[in-house]
């Protein structure tokens, strides 16, 4: 059986986070490949039933990522974030939605190098992780998988 | 067929689910949970309850699931194929320890789903199901079988129907159809001979607080009464009501779509929401809840009647045990009745 | 309770409300809602522990909105409720007069919501023992075990929404699980369907719940919700400060501190 | 049904050595509604981009997805392109295969399927994608600028020279601000007032400006390009037009001994007054406080005298109403006040005086004509204290921050008074030297080596008197903590520059966010300095934090810039990514239920309460609307609205949603 690769998205904004993946890029820096990225103007709009959408459609984890605070491009969209994000973990944790599936960093658009090692480390502890089949099996993931072969 | 009638010992109807389940039954019983009576998967015979009044919800799940996939869809370049499901999936289950008035709710449930289409899936669910009724000793204040036709002991719904005859007695066992014939040939033993026992002593006595076909009459007449706004101002709008009704039949259809593959399903609505008649163009002919209270109570007193030749009430009383706010259809019934129009 | 009684005789005589919001007797020992619009009505008016259904859904509620300025019978939660309401425009002096009723049940009536909010201010929300005894033991659960709490005690919701109805907060006239374009919640109560409600409904009320526990009191099927928003109570309290309503406060949710703690971002 | 075009480039070789392009471009081909999808070469090329016009032309293309390089990079080209062959360009959506895709992973079969879901995201997105126009503001070309000083000076000059009509605004009766209090200026010693006074005068006579003194803003309404001002003019009690300026009536004004704000309290005035010599305007106002008309109901000495019969005593305060397109804020600082520095006597020791208050003793034009006097006994003080960081740089003072511009004057005062008072003795009690700025340094350097200052690094804890000679007590941090006394004649506090009183009001006025010091906050630390988060209002000088002279003008002129940039042109033209709530047939209106906590949300003001009314004119609904003019397209708003009433164009609900859908599931 191949070994298990993990489905990652990554919600970033488009001022800071998007643009250090694009340095990454042009520094050709190398990282793993399971993570897609979807762009949004800012954290602060980053609906966190998005995040709960890539769970019921089989994600395995989930990076958030925007600008560092102070840094916004909006000046408060990510701290509007931020403690939408506490809540949020904090509901999550309540529930027993793992956490550890959802990584929050601030990446600059200066850090082309930390947006690598984020996915790279959040690929490899979701790799050691295993599948979120707790949540697909309560999405009925697999029989969706199955259904049509 | 003629309804026969045996004689089940109280000890005997442990014997009899031991005998279904090695007959492989899948046996729906009352069980509590969270303080809550409902029909649920039951294993052991330990774990059913008895001397309840009433589930809190009714047994109609099991013919009509909260959610039913109807088919799976794919699309591809050759075009959209479509899979109903498997009939043949759908498993053969005894309902234990249904109420008469759930019994019939069962025929009200059945008139709308074969009016004019008829519902493969419900009417397959619906031929595999073997009702077990068994009669009302007690009854409560939101009990009003009796005003809606029904009654405490009523046979009607039930294959078989057992009625306990007094406190930590045996039971008398009405057979009524093939499928509780099929039953009792399952364990014919434990059905024993008896001579004709006069059950109505044993029933709940209900007492009679309305006459239906006077309040069909008067609904008539009725649609614009501001009766609908004193009664409905402190309805808050919400669906417990119809989820716990065993004749409500609304549903919405839902497709579930994951890209090109998808699921179509079946899942209950309430006329009791806003949005339940709301159109696209924004207008909504319910639009405040006095409309939809009214909704509720013609639908079941008026139309069905009129459309179906039966009545959507079954006098179970559990909309009004689970109302939030205190809305007692027994209550307001009466009261449609005495407002002069 | 006389004065109550009195009370609202007198606003409805003299107009100076259309309708009084208060409790009567209902089914066996159940009470609920009357609407006194008549003074001969006002003698149904009942207070006692047993009333504890919260009324101030109804303020929001169009039917009893459009007869005119209102006024209600007002415990704590339900005044703490019409303060939150308030902060959120939804009622206002013009609108609500609010009868209160304090915990030693004495009326107390109010000037205007400014008072209503000073009297609120005296008490803190408090968890009672038997809701802490279970956010503690669902706390000390692992993760896994949480999660299959949840599931479990969300199984048998059937989507009624009577904790939505129920509640005064969840006034909306589009709840976001109406919203179907794009469908957020799956409509039918399926697994999923059930968990992702719940958690919405969990984060909207979030820094708005007064903790009233009306969802809890609707739901039909019993389903401990309520341990959801309070325990989002505690930890908004935990992170952000002690929160009360405040008809100018800042909205817990919709504010920020930079310092709001962030030792989960890398 | 869509019809899209994808369009997949190599990048020459940067995407193609390790995606497989053709393979991209086929199975996205094979996609609902994809109705043509190619691989190229260079799609930025003009083959390239000839390629997408033409099929969208051909193929009637719908929408447009570039697979390529970064959207940061080529978003504009590739959209441009697409309204050129006839389609809204904000049907064109990029998929980012070089930076996100070919440069960051191997040459692989997973890299080319990350490179499809990428593409497919973006197909499944530009789906529900709508035709969006850019919107257009008219701008009305006149600037407001709230602040005399000399960075309101240089904003008004800069503007109107570029031939934009300015109205200036002063509380107090004349321009000039701190600037012209000031004696000498550093680092080259050239006086303050003789530099600026011909600006002064140039502001009163400059054709474009409007010049409205002892007026503040009242209120300010609307957004970018189309704001309203009302302006209140404060009653001067004085015909302005009829006074000629001749000064008769302050000379003869019975009530002289009014200490003047304009001498820092060291001097005096009359209760009519022009607050120095060289005031713009020239002419005088009634101090209604200390006025004996106004508190005794006679005297009206002034109007006796007055030859043109210009005074009016029941003249009331009147507002103006200006219509503005953009707003330069340049309202200055303060110093700290006295009673903030008990341990250092000030107040109590008459001898303890602030930075200011010794500019005005060295101004040729002060109290005592530039003579180095002290207020308790006008002897020439033998020994003189300068403390640096007073309340600066203290969080324990509640100032953590560093008030920039006292180590420099602190440098010129002690020159000032030893090129004064030869033979005095000076001492400066520091905490550091901070002399960055051109020549800075070096004129610091200059009072230490040419002119002898004493430069003693630490605090001091106290000032008290003993035989009429002031100890102060600190201590040399250089010398192991020795304690240190000196007994002086007089000492100088450099008091730490703050914000303005009522700032906040003012912020809260304008809607502009400000810091926790109540100085006005810029919109970008480093990129924007001179912008306010609310679009159309600039900041310049010391109301965003302390700033020197050079600064301010720098930083006057910067937003000069900005606005007269604003009126080149006569619409402005802003990106369709904005906020919008929905809006839908009566009677629902809308799904908005006004709970108005987007507002608190929005960082940039832009959501307003909207009220729909019947047709009695009674509200049948308040609900939110976002002023065009002001969103700056965040998404805030939308992520906290229950629903879901507000979105935002080119990311909105669908959009995103469909987003993360497409990525995770086979389409």
């Amino acid at each position: 059986m191949a070994e298990f690769e993990p489905k990652i998205v990554a919600f970033v904004c488009n001022w800071c986070t998007y643009a250090g993946a694009d340095l990454t890029g042009t520094s050709r820096i190398k990282y793993a490949s399971n993570v897609r990225i979807v762009r949004f103007p800012c954290t602060g709009r980053i609906d966190y039933m998005l995040l709960l959408k890539a769970f019921d459609e089989g994600a395995d984890g989930i990076i958030v990522s925007g600008c560092h605070p102070n840094d916004c491009h909006y000046t408060s969209g990510n701290f509007h974030a931020r403690r939408r994000w506490i809540m949020f973990r904090s509901l999550c944790d309540f529930t027993g939605i793992d956490t550890e599936r959802i990584k929050f960093s601030w990446v600059s658009a200066a850090e082309g190098a930390k947006w690598a090692d984020i996915v790279n480390a959040t690929v490899a502890s979701v790799r050691e992780l295993g599948p979120y089949s707790e949540y697909k099996k309560v999405a009925k993931y697999p029989e969706r998988e199955v259904s049509h072969g | 067929m003629n309804i026969d009638k045996r004689l089940v010992r109280k000890d005997s109807l442990e014997k009899l689910f031991d005998i279904l389940k090695q007959n492989s039954k899948k046996i729906f019983a009352p069980s509590t949970k969270n303080g809550k009576i409902s029909f649920r998967d039951a294993e052991k015979f330990s774990g059913i309850v008895t001397g309840y009044v009433q589930t809190s919800q009714s047994s109609k799940e099991v013919a009509f699931p909260r959610t039913e996939k109807i088919f799976d869809y794919s699309k591809s370049k050759d075009g959209m194929s479509v899979k109903g499901i498997d009939l043949k999936d759908i498993p053969e289950v005894i309902l234990w320890g249904v109420r008469p008035c759930d019994a019939t709710g069962i025929g009200e449930l059945s008139s709308v789903f074969n009016w004019d289409y008829k519902d493969e899936i419900y009417n397959n669910r619906l031929s595999k199901i073997t009702v077990f009724g068994f009669s009302c000793n007690n009854s409560d204040e939101y009990c009003f079988c009796t005003s809606v036709g029904g009654n405490p002991g009523n046979t009607e719904g039930s294959d078989i129907l057992f009625t306990q005859t007094g406190e930590n007695s045996d039971y008398l066992a009405e057979i009524i159809t093939e499928k509780g014939l099929a039953i009792v040939s399952l364990a014919p033993d434990l059905f024993e001979i008896t001579n004709n026992i006069e059950k109505n002593k044993f029933l709940a006595k209900v007492p009679v607080r309305f006459n239906h076909e006077e309040i069909k009459e008067k609904l008539d007449k009725f649609f614009e009464s501001k009766e609908w706004i004193e009664q409905s101002l402190r309805c808050i709008g919400c669906g417990a009501c119809a989820y716990v009704c065993p004749t409500c039949a609304c549903f919405d259809i839902q497709d579930e779509a994951h890209g090109r593959k998808g699921s179509r399903v079946r899942c209950w609505d309430s006329c009791g929401f806003s949005h339940f008649t709301l159109h696209t163009s924004g207008h909504n002919p319910r639009d405040v809840q006095s409309q939809r209270w009214r909704q509720r109570i013609m639908h079941k007193f008026s139309y069905m009647p009129e459309r179906l030749s039966v009545y959507g009430c079954t006098g179970c009383g559990r909309c009004s045990r689970a109302c939030p706010v205190d809305m007692n259809i027994l209550e307001h019934l009466i009261s449609i009745q005495e407002v002069t129009v | 309770m006389v004065d109550l009684i009195k009370r609202a005789k007198e606003l409805i005589e003299s107009s100076a409300v259309k309708v009084v919001i208060g409790y009567e007797n209902g089914t066996g020992n159940r009470t609920r809602a009357l609407f006194v619009e008549k003074t001969e009505d006002a003698d149904k008016l009942i207070f006692d522990s047993r009333c504890i259904q919260n009324l101030a859904a109804y303020v929001t509620k169009r039917e009893v909105k459009d007869k005119g300025k209102m006024a209600i019978a007002a415990t704590l939660p339900v005044m703490r409720s019409i303060i939150q309401l308030a902060s959120e425009f939804q009622v206002n002096d013009n609108n609500l007069l609010v009868l209160g009723i304090t915990p030693e049940s004495k009326l107390i009536e109010f000037e205007n919501l400014v008072e209503v909010e000073t009297f609120v201010h005296q008490y803190q929300i408090e968890i009672d023992a038997r809701n802490k005894e279970m956010l503690d033991r669902l706390d000390n659960m692992t993760k896994a075990e949480r999660w299959k709490f949840w599931i479990d005690e969300l199984a048998p919701c059937f989507k009624c929404y009577a904790c939505r109805a129920a509640c005064p907060m969840c006034y909306c006239h589009r709840c976001t699980v109406d919203f179907n374009q794009p469908q957020w919640i799956p409509v039918p109560s399926h697994e999923l369907g059930n968990l992702e409600w719940h958690i919405m409904r969990a984060i909207h009320l979030t820094g708005r719940c007064i903790d009233c526990d009306a969802c809890y009191n609707a739901c039909p099927l019993y389903i401990p919700i309520n341990l959801l928003t309070k325990k989002m109570m505690l930890d908004a309290r935990e992170h952000f400060g002690g929160y009360q309503p405040a008809l100018k406060g800042e909205h817990l949710m919709s504010t920020y501190k930079p310092d709001d703690k962030e030792n989960f971002i890398q | 049904m869509s019809k899209i075009g994808v369009f997949v480039c190599h990048c020459g070789e940067n995407i193609s050595a390790t995606v497989d392009c053709a393979k991209v471009a086929e199975t996205v081909g094979n996609y609902d509604g994809v109705a043509f999808s190619v691989d190229y070469t260079y799609m930025c090329s003009d083959p390239g981009q000839n390629l997408i016009k033409s099929a969208i032309k051909e193929k009637g293309l719908t929408g447009v997805v570039v697979a390529s390089c970064s959207p940061r990079m080529h978003e504009p080209t590739f959209r441009k392109a697409c309204a050129e062959a006839g389609l809204n360009p904000f049907m064109c959506e990029m998929a980012n295969l070089r930076e996100h895709c070919s440069w960051v992973h191997d040459k692989g079969e997973a890299t080319t399927e990350k490179a499809i879901d990428l593409v497919r995201i973006l197909v499944e997105k530009v789906k529900y994608n709508h035709s969006l126009n850019d919107i257009k503001v008219p701008v009305t070309k006149t600037a407001l600028v709230i602040g005399g000083g000399i960075a309101g000076i240089q904003a008004s000059l800069d503007i109107a020279n570029t031939g934009h009509k300015v109205i200036l605004i002063e509380k107090d009766p004349s321009i000039g601000g701190h600037m012209s209090q000031l004696s000498e200026t550093f680092p080259t010693l050239d006086c303050s007032q003789c530099i600026l006074t011909p600006r002064m005068v140039e502001v009163a006579q400059h054709p474009n400006i409007t010049l409205y003194t002892y007026a503040e803003l009242e209120s300010l309404e609307g957004f970018i390009g189309n704001f309203k001002a009302k302006i209140r003019k404060k009653s001067k009690s004085l015909d302005e037009k009829l006074c000629t300026g001749c000064g008769l009536c302050t000379t003869k004004c019975p009530v002289k001994k009014i200490p003047s704000e304009f001498n820092e309290g060291l001097g005096k005035r009359t209760a009519i007054y022009v607050p120095f010599p060289q005031a713009i305007p020239n002419k005088p106002v009634i101090d209604r406080i200390n006025c004996t008309y106004y508190i005794k109901g006679k005297c009206k000495v002034c109007e006796i005298v007055c030859p043109t019969k210009a005074i009016r005593f029941d003249q009331e305060d009147e507002i103006v109403e200006a219509e503005v397109g953009a707003i330069v804020i340049s309202t200055g600082f303060t110093v700290k006040q006295p009673d903030f520095f008990p341990e250092y006597g000030y107040g109590k020791y008459p001898d303890v005086i602030t930075g200011l208050q010794f500019e005005r003793l060295a101004s040729a034009s002060g109290p005592t004509l530039g003579e180095i006097r002290r207020p308790s006994d006008g002897k020439v003080p033998e020994k003189i204290v300068f403390l640096a960081c007073a309340g600066s740089r203290d969080p324990a003072k509640g100032i953590p921050y560093c008030s920039k511009i006292c180590c420099m004057y602190i440098a010129k005062h002690a020159m000032l008074y030893q090129h004064k008072v030869h033979g005095g003795k000076s001492y400066v009690f520091y905490m550091d030297i901070r002399a960055g700025g051109k020549m800075y340094e070096e004129f610091v350097r200059r009072a230490i080596e040419d002119d002898g200052v004493n430069y003693v690094r630490g605090r001091v804890s106290r000032i008290y008197e003993k035989n009429g000679k002031l100890i102060v007590s600190g201590a040399d941090t250089l010398l192991n903590a020795m304690p240190v006394e000196i007994e002086a004649d007089m000492v100088v506090l450099a008091t730490a520059g703050v914000a303005n009183e009522g700032a906040e009001e003012l912020a809260q006025k304008l809607h502009i966010s400000y810091d926790p010091y109540k100085f006005f906050a810029e919109a970008h630390p480093k990129l924007k300095p001179v912008e306010t988060n609310t679009a159309g209002i600039f900041l310049a000088g010391a109301c965003q934090a302390p700033r020197d002279i050079p600064e301010s003008v720098a930083m006057a002129s910067g937003a000069a810039v900005k606005v007269a940039g604003l009126f080149s042109q006569d619409e402005l033209t802003r990106e369709p990514i904005i906020a919008v709530v929905n809006r839908q047939a009566a009677p629902v209106y809308s799904s908005c239920v006004g709970c108005f906590l987007c507002v608190s949300a929005c960082p940039y003001q832009a959501i307003e309460k909207e009220e729909i009314k019947n047709r009695n004119g009674e509200v049948i609904k308040s609900m939110a609307k976002v002023n065009p003019g002001l969103c700056q397209g965040c998404g805030t708003c939308v992520a906290f609205c229950r629903t879901k009433s507000i979105d935002i164009q080119g990311y909105t609900h669908e959009q995103m949603y469909t987003e993360v859908m497409a990525l995770l599931n086979e389409y």
